[in-house]
């Protein structure tokens, strides 16, 4: 996987340097450029799954910026609101994946996303903690992470 | 409203509100009571203070001052980073009252 | 095209930047402080061979002594030597200014510097070394000589950091609780005087718009409004003299001196006052040459405390390192009196007794470090017996009270005879007989101490002082102290040449119209001005 | 404009001195870092104020186009910033070594360098010959 | 019509940015401040600093301000969880609203250890 | 010449060698240095008899106009003869009197030390020159009488002198700077060539501070006390120092400038009225003495103060008096001395007391001392007697304001008649007693030197003409100022009042002798407070007032000296713009914009927040927020490099703060008293209201932006840089970056060695033997 | 501080503000930033790996010590200045050379450049070297 995209970046800056311009926008170019071609050569060194692997992480990227998003328009309800009706809690969530990125990467996300913050990760991996503001119905909020971002860093990373 | 114009209420209105934010997170940091709500305090100041050099960028048309905000977002950062820490190993490893110059 | 801009660069070059290449002579004004500069991080570089330190710090100060030599008979024989750091004209570079004062005390720093290092190779253990004492020592050197060199009044500010973070980082040596609290008193009390120059150094770019001290002197008899500049003109004093140790702000000197290690305040002493005295002599007479009445009147009661002050403590203490300290700040006193007299005269005492001090109280430190090491001891009470121990470090000893104390032959009584004269024919006879009563007070202050810790037996004292007479024999640590007092003798057998330099300063400093012409000529010829 | 940061300024000094009157060392240090801001806005102050306007020249031109602020000040101040920067921490690490080995955090009680803190005379001085 | 959506980005993050001031001074404990703060604190000053990208337009502007932004998403709740962490760690007892602890005597109080809990143990 | 004065320096460099080598022996090699010497001025002689002064003049310090130059009339000359003659008879009586000692080559070397400095002194020309030769007198001097160190008396005395005789010579520097600045020149032919200055407004200072200077040296009353203390010092050193040649150079100064300053009302009311008092307590003091040296050094007290008496006359006889006795007593004195140490050496006392019958055993011993004591009592055909008789023509001839003088010279003189025959007689006569030491005649080293003297003392009254004419003539001219015609005789021509007087004082001598016991009881009577006490007093009145002073000034405590250096920083900023008239109006004030005021209040609320804060970390991100502020208001006003490093910097300052306060432990509450407080934050105030004051008067005129226009053309053309900071920062003025990461990088290493370094907790043991570090990595 | 997140995360920021450091410190004599600028982001950066990682993993990564570094940067800027010797001109006069790397890339190599590399070296090395002395003080 790095390889290719390693050889996507190299094709991206010879580009660059046989259109005469290192400019952001023509070496970006160069890079989509260089994605189709990489794209087209799929059957002969299997790049589909690197590209596959790219639209999952832009697709998680783009939940995860839709997420806070809502988040932050909720925290802004319940602040602005004369009566901020919170029911926090401290709940622990089990881990399925269990590489540091990936827990790390889970972790921020939780935080960033609305109600949940993370507080800590135990020793062995295998529980997050974690404070939300509304613990009305806790393991709905553990299947919404489980099935939400947890599943799609899985789908990333695996 | 012309484009310029508009743009420069909202300059205008964003400074204004983000220096309320600056007031009101100062508040935090006074009233504690908790030396993690002063931290916090800290962090909050600063991540509006990155947003308030956004304001003077555009304000003055200097985009590049975006670096400063972004250096401003690193140390923000360290800073966080440091002071929690600060917090674990004052709150663990010297309690209140316990005499200096003890060690070593 | 190319060709074009090139030529308009050219042509802007000429309208920006002195034209003529410097003379290799020229170089000799900035080597004071490459040579350290490049020393210490040598130094720090090499943080593993611990052993050769020594050998780089002597062979660096050994050198400049020889280039400041040479710069002090460039001065004296061309007159004020100059160099635009950068090329650009001044005042808008920073330029290096050398005139005979600036030059000859460069010259005696670096002699200390080499006499100091040369001890210190026989004196600190390893640790001391790897944790950068030479390096902080070629700091300091260059610090120091930065402050006598340059002509620009921020860049003086900059170096006198530099020699004060130094000179923080030598006073923690040692490994004595006291030493910390001594650094601690030392530290806070410098931090407020620099900050204070700093500050004065901000308003006077306010008022005048310049750094440059030429360019200063040109700038300020012009202003329209002086009550501002007179505050700028007294804080300046007023962080100068702090710097100094004047009373009464000096009280951080006798506080922290005898702290550091013995060769520490042997540096100090002979350097880091006088800084403060020169930086008042500069201001003195480029950026306010014709104070307030008041301002100089201060200046000279401040003067006259200071020394009895200074001399009275020295007499107070028992601690012998101690009692240099306030010999220290008395000192102060009279060179302060040279600058308040604001004759040449004044200026030409007070240069031969910077001059002396610097040497006299360094030789006096190291000497008192050689008693407590072969003593282990500190108090004159507890020390005696050390004239039957050592006739070469009685006459040694000897030599440096007679010189503190301004008897003849030895190089104090120079300075004092220029002092006097110059009170005198100014009628400050009250003056004059402060400044002889010091030298009497101090001759007794050190009389005693040698009565004490010399002639006294040993068998004298309760616990009879003992004396490893090893260290008076180590070469390492006596022929520095001798080289010191090989100096003193030889600057009171043989004054002229220092007269010769003391007249060229202190004219310069009475009339710096040389100092002023040498700095800004290639200005005045590009951009018009008053010397066209 | 610049009389509104002069009375800030002086805000700024009289907390600084404030503090470091104080006998806890390190409040002194902090009166000390608040010193140095106070005096690198002075001088800020005294080379005047321009709003806005950064001392750099556009990308193609030659100078700038319109009044910059002074920035002969904003050098200086740089060079005092770092330089009070390396004073504090050295002051911090000193005040912290200080009260380690020494015990106290408190002026009045650091008198090992003095010990004679009071107007009574050391008897120890030496007397006679 | 970039001075609109500048405009507009502006006014959203400084709104934002208030927000995250107003929730620091009214919700009742540092836990849950930390929601205000890491949420709207972070979106307020992204949303300023894309609103930079949107002004300018010249692509090292954007890269940079863009960057930025990833550079916060990524350390806010770095920030957060360490902050939690410390507070938690060093005793600091959640609002007496909290509905549920489950981490409470998780942590080894010398060592800072964290244990995990099963759904199980629950 | 030069080479003459600086040839005793030398030989003293090599005195302690050739004693290693020779022993005892040393004495006669070395004396052979003066006795050359000696022979080197009796050969300049003739022709300072005939002709005008001779000078002789070296270059040494033309950049001060100080010239090493000496002058030869007939008063140096006869100093210098006096020096060196005597001079070889001590160094001879050394080599025997010190024979055995550890410390005897030191000894020879401080003799010929001060015998250097002595022969400069009184040759100089230049008066800085004598200056210097004076004070080394005083140094050696001092090393003599501090010779046996061991004993706390010697080094009171040593002490003792040189702080009198130094406070002395600054008085003298004094007089000579003044001299100096007055004439316009030190050399001392052109100001005896300019005549009396009794006119000059400068006159009456001169004179006092000269005085000062020959006054303490010549020990007169009440600056006396440190000659006879000064008899602590080896035998030798009290004949030649303290009796024949050093104790003079105050008389020489006196005669040397009688010329210049003579014959005015001052100088004829303070001489004679110093002298004579000395004159007077020296006898008194002198026959309360039982110690031989001491009843001998009281009578050299006394003798100077006749000397200064007869000086300050004025009076031509008188002076001629002077000069006679000056020789006669450096004669007889001399001798006396060398008999009273060599009665010490052999018979192990000098308390006459005990000492009875010595004649027989010590035979040429009591010759020397009968002989000496003859000429000090002013017995025909005696140099003494000379000198008497030309005493008392000089006095008894002037005015009747002179019969005090003429009194008190008949009874100084009869009394140190009567302690002279006291010294030579009762010890030598009478039945033999017990002395410590069985004692014998001392070795040839011992009795050469006396015997000569007191031979001398004689010999040169009965070549009087010769010695006269070759000699004292020139001396007198020198003295008086102009060549009047000498009548001197050994045998007076009549029978006038100075005969009469002369016998009066023998009878009155003879008499005191004769009840010289109830004499010496009857003055023991008076014990009270004298000089001699007053110096204790005084020194350690002078230790209690610097530890007061010192209490006050370094009272050891960190805030008051924080407060005095910010009192004086207020004066420093409100003085000039109050006296000045300096006060800045504030006129119109331009809007500030609302964000801008909101910038400010965070300052504010920054530094206030940091007041209250209770606890470090409260105080500490307080810090931070009023240094986010400063860089808002950098970023505000067009430094964004500013705001960029201050963001940095304070970010870094509370880090650092927080790494180092984690093990800080501080009071949570400023523990200062509610009046403390006030005036603590009155002071803040001030000096804060008045850096506010100062700025804005700074900034009222408008700003030269030369600088600044500069930097900003040649930025970008000349330095290649379009942020017109950054190149100033490392182009224009490089160097002040140079210095500042030196500064930085020193700060880190500092740092670093702190933290290593370990602290020895025991304060018990003073002095570091290494430092205490760890071993980092 | 024993956090997984936080170790995870430190080692990319570090080398993400290193980077960003590099580009402010060549960056700064057009614009914004410079060598006390970019070398007060550095230490930082090596600041949070420090408090993340642990000094000895930091020294490790540094291979020499701190100090060293920056004493080296100080010797760098020292020395660039004389190289104005060789050209005739003054201590610390700018040396401007402009080689075309490829056609139409024309870089600066300058004296001042060098220079400002050496504030960066002694600004990263002197604060480092105290943050962690500082942190190694923590643990003992
Ligand atoms: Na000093
Ligand atoms: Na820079």
């Amino acid at each position: 996987m790095t390889g290719v995209l390693l050889a996507n970046v190299l094709l991206a800056v010879l580009w660059a340097a046989v259109s005469g311009s290192f400019s952001l926008l023509n070496v970006a170019f160069g890079f989509v450029l260089s994605s189709v071609a990489l794209w087209l050569i799929r059957e002969q060194y299997g790049t589909m799954g690197y590209l596959n692997r790219v639209g999952r992480a832009l697709s998680l990227f783009g939940l995860f910026l839709w997420e806070l998003l809502l988040s932050a328009i909720r925290v802004a309800f319940i602040v602005l609101k004369p009566n901020m009706n919170l029911r926090p809690a401290f709940f622990a969530y089990d881990l399925r994946v269990d590489r540091d990125v990936e827990i790390t990467l889970l972790a921020n996300m939780i935080t960033l996303t609305p109600g949940t913050l993370s507080v800590d990760v135990s020793n062995d991996r295998k529980t997050l903690y974690i404070h939300c503001l509304t613990a009305d119905d806790l393991d709905s909020v553990r299947e919404g992470i489980a099935n939400g971002f947890e599943r799609k860093i899985l789908e990333t990373f695996r | 409203m012309s484009p310029s114009e508009f743009l420069d209420f909202a300059i205008m209105f964003s400074l204004l509100v983000s220096i309320l934010a600056f007031l009101v997170v100062s508040l935090r940091l006074i009233l504690g009571p908790s030396l993690a709500d002063r931290v916090l305090a800290l962090d909050s100041l600063l991540t509006v203070g990155i947003g308030f050099i956004a304001i003077v960028a555009i304000k003055t048309g200097y985009a590049l001052y975006v670096d400063v905000a972004i250096a401003l977002g690193l140390v923000g950062f360290l800073a966080t980073v440091a002071l929690a820490r600060f917090i674990l190993q004052r709150g663990e490893s010297q309690p209140k009252g316990a005499k200096p110059g003890t060690e070593a | 095209m190319a060709g074009e801009a090139t030529k308009d660069i050219e042509a802007l070059k000429a309208l920006s930047m002195i034209q003529d290449s410097p003379l290799l002579g020229d170089w000799l004004v900035i080597m004071p402080i490459v040579i350290p500069f490049l020393a210490a991080s040598g130094i720090v570089m090499m943080r593993q061979r611990v052993d050769r330190h020594a050998e780089l710090a002597m062979g660096t100060c050994l050198l400049m002594t020889l280039f400041n030599l040479a710069l002090l008979l460039k001065v004296l024989r061309e007159g004020v030597v100059v160099m635009e750091m950068g090329n650009w004209l001044p005042p808008f570079g920073i330029v290096f200014v050398v005139d005979a004062v600036g030059a000859l005390f460069a010259l005696t720093t670096s002699v200390l510097g080499f006499a100091t290092a040369w001890y210190a190779a026989n004196d600190l253990d390893m640790r001391t070394r790897r944790y950068g004492f030479f390096a902080f020592l070629m700091m300091l050197i260059s610090g120091v000589s930065g402050a006598f060199l340059t002509g620009d009044v921020f860049n003086l500010y900059v170096w006198f950091e530099v020699l004060l973070i130094a000179s923080f980082g030598l006073i923690i040596f040692g490994g004595e609780r006291e030493q910390l609290d001594g650094a601690v008193r030392y530290a806070i009390l410098n931090l407020i005087a620099t900050t204070l120059f700093l500050i004065a150094t901000g308003f006077l770019y306010g008022i005048t718009g310049t750094l440059n001290f030429a360019d200063l002197a040109r700038v300020i008899p012009e202003l329209p409004d002086s009550a501002p500049i007179e505050t700028v003109g007294a804080l300046y004093i007023f962080a100068f003299a702090m710097k100094a140790a004047a009373f009464p702000v000096g009280s951080w000197l006798p506080a922290s001196y005898h702290t550091p290690k013995l060769v520490v305040g042997a540096l100090f002493a002979g350097l880091l006052t006088k800084v403060g005295v020169y930086a008042i002599f500069r201001v003195n007479s480029l950026v306010f040459p014709t104070p307030d009445e008041a301002i100089r009147l201060t200046l000279l009661w401040v003067s006259l405390i200071t020394m009895i002050v200074g001399v009275l403590g020295a007499i107070a203490q028992n601690d012998m390192r101690r009692t240099l300290g306030f010999l220290v700040v008395s000192g102060i006193g009279s060179m302060l009196l040279g600058v308040a007299l604001g004759t040449e005269n004044g200026f030409r005492g007070a240069v031969l007794y910077a001059v002396h001090s610097m040497v006299v109280m360094t030789a006096l430190y190291l000497v008192v470090g050689v008693i407590q090491r072969a003593t282990n001891q500190r108090l004159m009470t507890e020390i005696s017996g050390l004239y039957r121990a050592s006739s070469m470090l009685s006459i040694v000893f000897l030599t440096l009270v007679f010189a503190v104390s301004g008897l003849p032959p030895f190089s104090g009584f120079w300075p004092k005879v220029a002092l006097l004269e110059a009170a005198i024919e100014v009628d400050e006879g009250f003056a004059a007989f402060i400044l002889l009563l010091t030298g009497l007070l101090t001759s007794i202050a050190m009389g005693r101490m040698w009565a004490h810790t010399f002639w006294k037996p040993a068998e004298a004292l309760a616990n009879q002082t003992v004396i490893s007479t090893s260290v008076f024999r180590d070469p390492g640590r006596m022929l520095p102290v001798a080289l010191l007092v090989a100096i003193v003798i030889a600057l009171g057998l043989f004054p002229n040449w220092l007269f010769v330099a003391a007249n060229q300063g202190a004219s310069g400093l009475i009339d710096p119209a040389a100092y002023i012409e040498a700095t800004l000529a290639g200005t005045d010829r590009i951009m018009g001005g008053p010397s066209q | 404009m610049e009389i509104y940061l002069a009375l800030l300024v002086g805000c700024f000094f009289a907390l600084a001195i404030y503090l470091i009157l104080s006998v806890h060392t390190v409040r002194i240090v902090l009166g000390i870092a608040i010193f140095g801001n106070a005096v690198h806005m002075s001088i800020f102050a005294a080379g005047r104020l321009t709003r806005e306007v950064p001392p750099i020249v556009p990308s193609g031109l030659a100078a700038p186009a319109e009044i910059t602020a002074n920035p002969l000040p904003q050098a200086l101040i740089l060079t005092a910033i770092v330089i009070s920067f390396s004073l504090f921490a050295y002051v911090l690490v000193l005040v912290y070594r200080a009260y380690q080995e020494l015990g106290t955090d408190t002026s009045t009680d650091m008198n090992i360098a003095e010990p004679q803190g009071g107007p009574t005379p050391d008897p120890d001085t030496p007397r006679g010959y | 019509m970039t001075e609109y959506i500048t405009g507009v980005l502006l006014i959203i993050g400084a709104i934002f940015a208030f927000v995250a001031a107003v929730g620091l001074i009214r919700l009742p404990d540092v836990y849950t401040r930390m929601h205000a703060a890491s949420k709207a604190g972070t979106l307020g000053s992204g949303v300023m600093l894309i609103a930079i990208a949107v002004f300018d337009g010249n692509a090292d502007v954007v890269l940079r301000a863009l960057a930025g932004v990833l550079f916060f998403l990524l350390t806010a709740p770095v920030s957060a969880h360490l902050l939690a962490r410390a507070a938690y760690c060093t005793g600091l007892k959640p609002w007496s609203g909290t509905k549920a602890d489950e981490l409470s005597g998780q942590y080894d109080s010398d060592s800072l250890h964290l244990d995990s809990v099963t759904s199980e143990e629950r | 010449m030069a080479f003459s004065v600086v040839a005793p320096f030398f030989a003293a460099l090599f005195a302690p060698f050739v004693t290693q080598g020779l022993g005892y022996r040393a004495g006669w090699v070395l004396a052979l240095v003066p006795a050359l010497l000696f022979a080197f001025f009796a050969s300049m002689i003739p022709e300072v008899r005939d002709g005008a002064p001779l000078i002789f003049s070296h270059v040494w310090v033309p950049a001060y106009n100080v010239t090493f130059s000496f002058l030869m009339d007939g008063l140096s000359l006869t100093f210098a003869l006096l020096i060196t003659g005597i001079g070889t008879f001590i160094l001879i009586y050394a080599g025997g009197y010190l024979k055995g000692h550890e410390h005897h080559g030191r000894f020879f070397a401080f003799l010929l030390l001060f015998m250097g400095s002595m022969l400069g002194l009184v040759t100089a020309n230049n008066l800085i020159t004598l200056f210097i030769f004076w004070e080394l007198t005083s140094i050696t001097s001092f090393l003599l009488i501090g010779f046996d160190h061991k004993r706390e008396a010697s080094r009171r005395a040593a002490l003792q002198a040189l702080i009198i005789t130094g406070g002395g010579g600054l008085s003298l520097l004094a007089g000579i700077v003044l001299i100096g600045t007055t004439f316009d020149t030190w050399e001392m032919h052109e100001i005896l060539a300019a005549g009396n200055i009794g006119d000059h407004p400068m006159y009456l200072p001169i004179l006092l501070l000269l005085l000062g200077g020959a006054f303490s040296k010549s020990a007169q009353v009440p600056l006396h006390s440190w000659l006879p203390n000064a008899m602590e010092a080896p035998t030798p050193v009290s004949a030649f120092l303290h009796s024949a040649t050093m104790v003079k150079a105050g008389v020489y100064l006196v005669m040397r400038m009688q010329p210049v300053l003579g014959d005015t009302i001052a100088w004829t009311t303070i001489l004679p009225v110093f002298g004579g008092v000395t004159l007077l307590t020296g006898v008194f003091l002198g026959l309360r003495q039982t110690d031989l040296k001491l009843m001998l050094a009281y009578t050299t007290v006394a003798s100077l103060g006749l000397l200064v008496m007869l000086t300050g006359t004025s009076h031509p006889v008188a002076i001629q008096g002077a000069v006679l006795y000056l020789f006669a007593h450096s004669l007889f004195k001399g001798a006396l001395f060398m008999v009273a140490g060599t009665i010490d050496h052999e018979a192990g006392t000098r308390d006459w007391t005990r000492l009875r019958g010595l004649r027989r055993v010590m035979p040429i011993t009591f010759v020397a001392a009968g002989l000496a004591a003859l000429s000090m009592s002013g017995i025909p055909p005696f140099i003494g007697f000379v000198a008497k008789e030309y005493i008392y023509k000089g006095v008894a001839g002037t005015s009747p304001q002179h019969i005090a003088v003429v009194a008190t010279a008949v009874l100084g003189n009869a009394m140190m008649m009567a302690i002279a025959l006291a010294v030579a007689i009762k010890p030598f006569l009478g039945p033999k007693v017990e002395a410590p030491k069985p004692a014998h005649e001392g070795p040839s080293m011992l009795w050469v030197g006396p015997v000569s003297l007191a031979a001398l003392g004689i010999a040169s009254a009965l070549l009087l003409s010769p010695t006269v004419d070759n000699l004292l003539g020139p001396m007198i001219h020198a003295v008086e100022g102009e060549r009047t015609v000498l009548d001197i005789h050994l045998i007076p021509s009549k029978f006038d009042a100075a005969v009469m007087l002369s016998i009066a004082t023998i009878l009155l001598g003879l008499l005191s002798f004769r009840y010289y016991d109830s004499l010496h009881r009857a003055t023991l009577r008076w014990t009270g407070w004298g000089p001699d006490k007053g110096f204790d007093q005084i020194i350690s009145g002078l230790i209690g007032f610097s530890e007061v002073t010192t209490a006050v000034t370094q009272p050891g405590r960190l805030r008051t000296y924080v407060t005095i250096v910010f009192v004086a920083v207020a004066i420093c900023l409100w003085l000039p713009l109050i006296t000045l008239d300096g006060l800045p109006s504030v006129g119109e004030l331009p809007p500030l914009n609302p964000y801008e005021w909101g910038i400010f209040a965070l300052a504010i609320v920054g530094l206030f927040a940091i007041i209250v804060a209770k606890n470090r970390l409260t105080a500490v991100i307080s810090l931070g927020i009023q240094g986010f502020a400063v860089a808002l208001i950098f970023l505000n006003f067009g430094a964004p490099d500013l705001a960029f490093t201050q963001l940095m910097v304070e970010t870094l300052s509370v880090v650092i703060l927080a790494l180092v306060l984690t093990r800080l432990s501080l009071e949570e509450t400023d523990r200062r008293s509610p009046s403390r407080s006030l005036l603590d934050g009155g002071l803040a105030v001030i000096v804060g209201a008045g850096f506010s004051a100062v700025l804005i008067a700074v900034v009222q005129n408008p700003i030269d932006l030369r600088l600044s226009e500069f930097f900003t053309t040649y930025s970008q053309p000349v330095a290649h840089g379009r942020n017109i900071v950054n190149v100033i920062l490392v182009d224009y003025r490089a160097l002040d970056t140079l210095g500042e990461i030196g500064v930085v990088l020193v700060a880190g290493l500092a740092c670093l060695a702190l933290i290593r370094i370990r602290v020895r907790k025991t304060s018990g043991d003073p002095v570091a033997p290494e430092a205490r570090l760890e071993a980092a990595e | 501080m024993n956090t997984v997140i936080l170790r995870t995360i430190a080692p990319f920021l570090t080398s993400l503000m290193v980077i960003f450091s590099i580009f402010v410190l060549l960056r700064g004599h057009n614009e914004p930033g410079g060598g006390f600028i970019g070398g007060l982001i550095a230490a930082s950066s090596v600041a949070i790996y420090g408090i993340a990682c642990g000094v000895a993993p930091v020294r490790r990564a540094m291979v020499f010590h701190p100090i060293s570094i920056a004493a080296s940067g100080l010797f760098i800027a020292a020395l660039s200045g004389v190289a104005s010797l060789f050209a005739g001109v003054p201590y610390l006069t700018g040396l401007w050379y402009f080689p075309n790397l490829v056609e139409g890339v024309k870089i600066a190599i300058s004296s001042p450049l060098f220079f400002d590399i050496g504030v960066w070296l002694v600004v990263v090395g002197s604060i480092s070297s105290i943050a962690l002395a500082l942190e190694e003080r923590e643990l003992d």
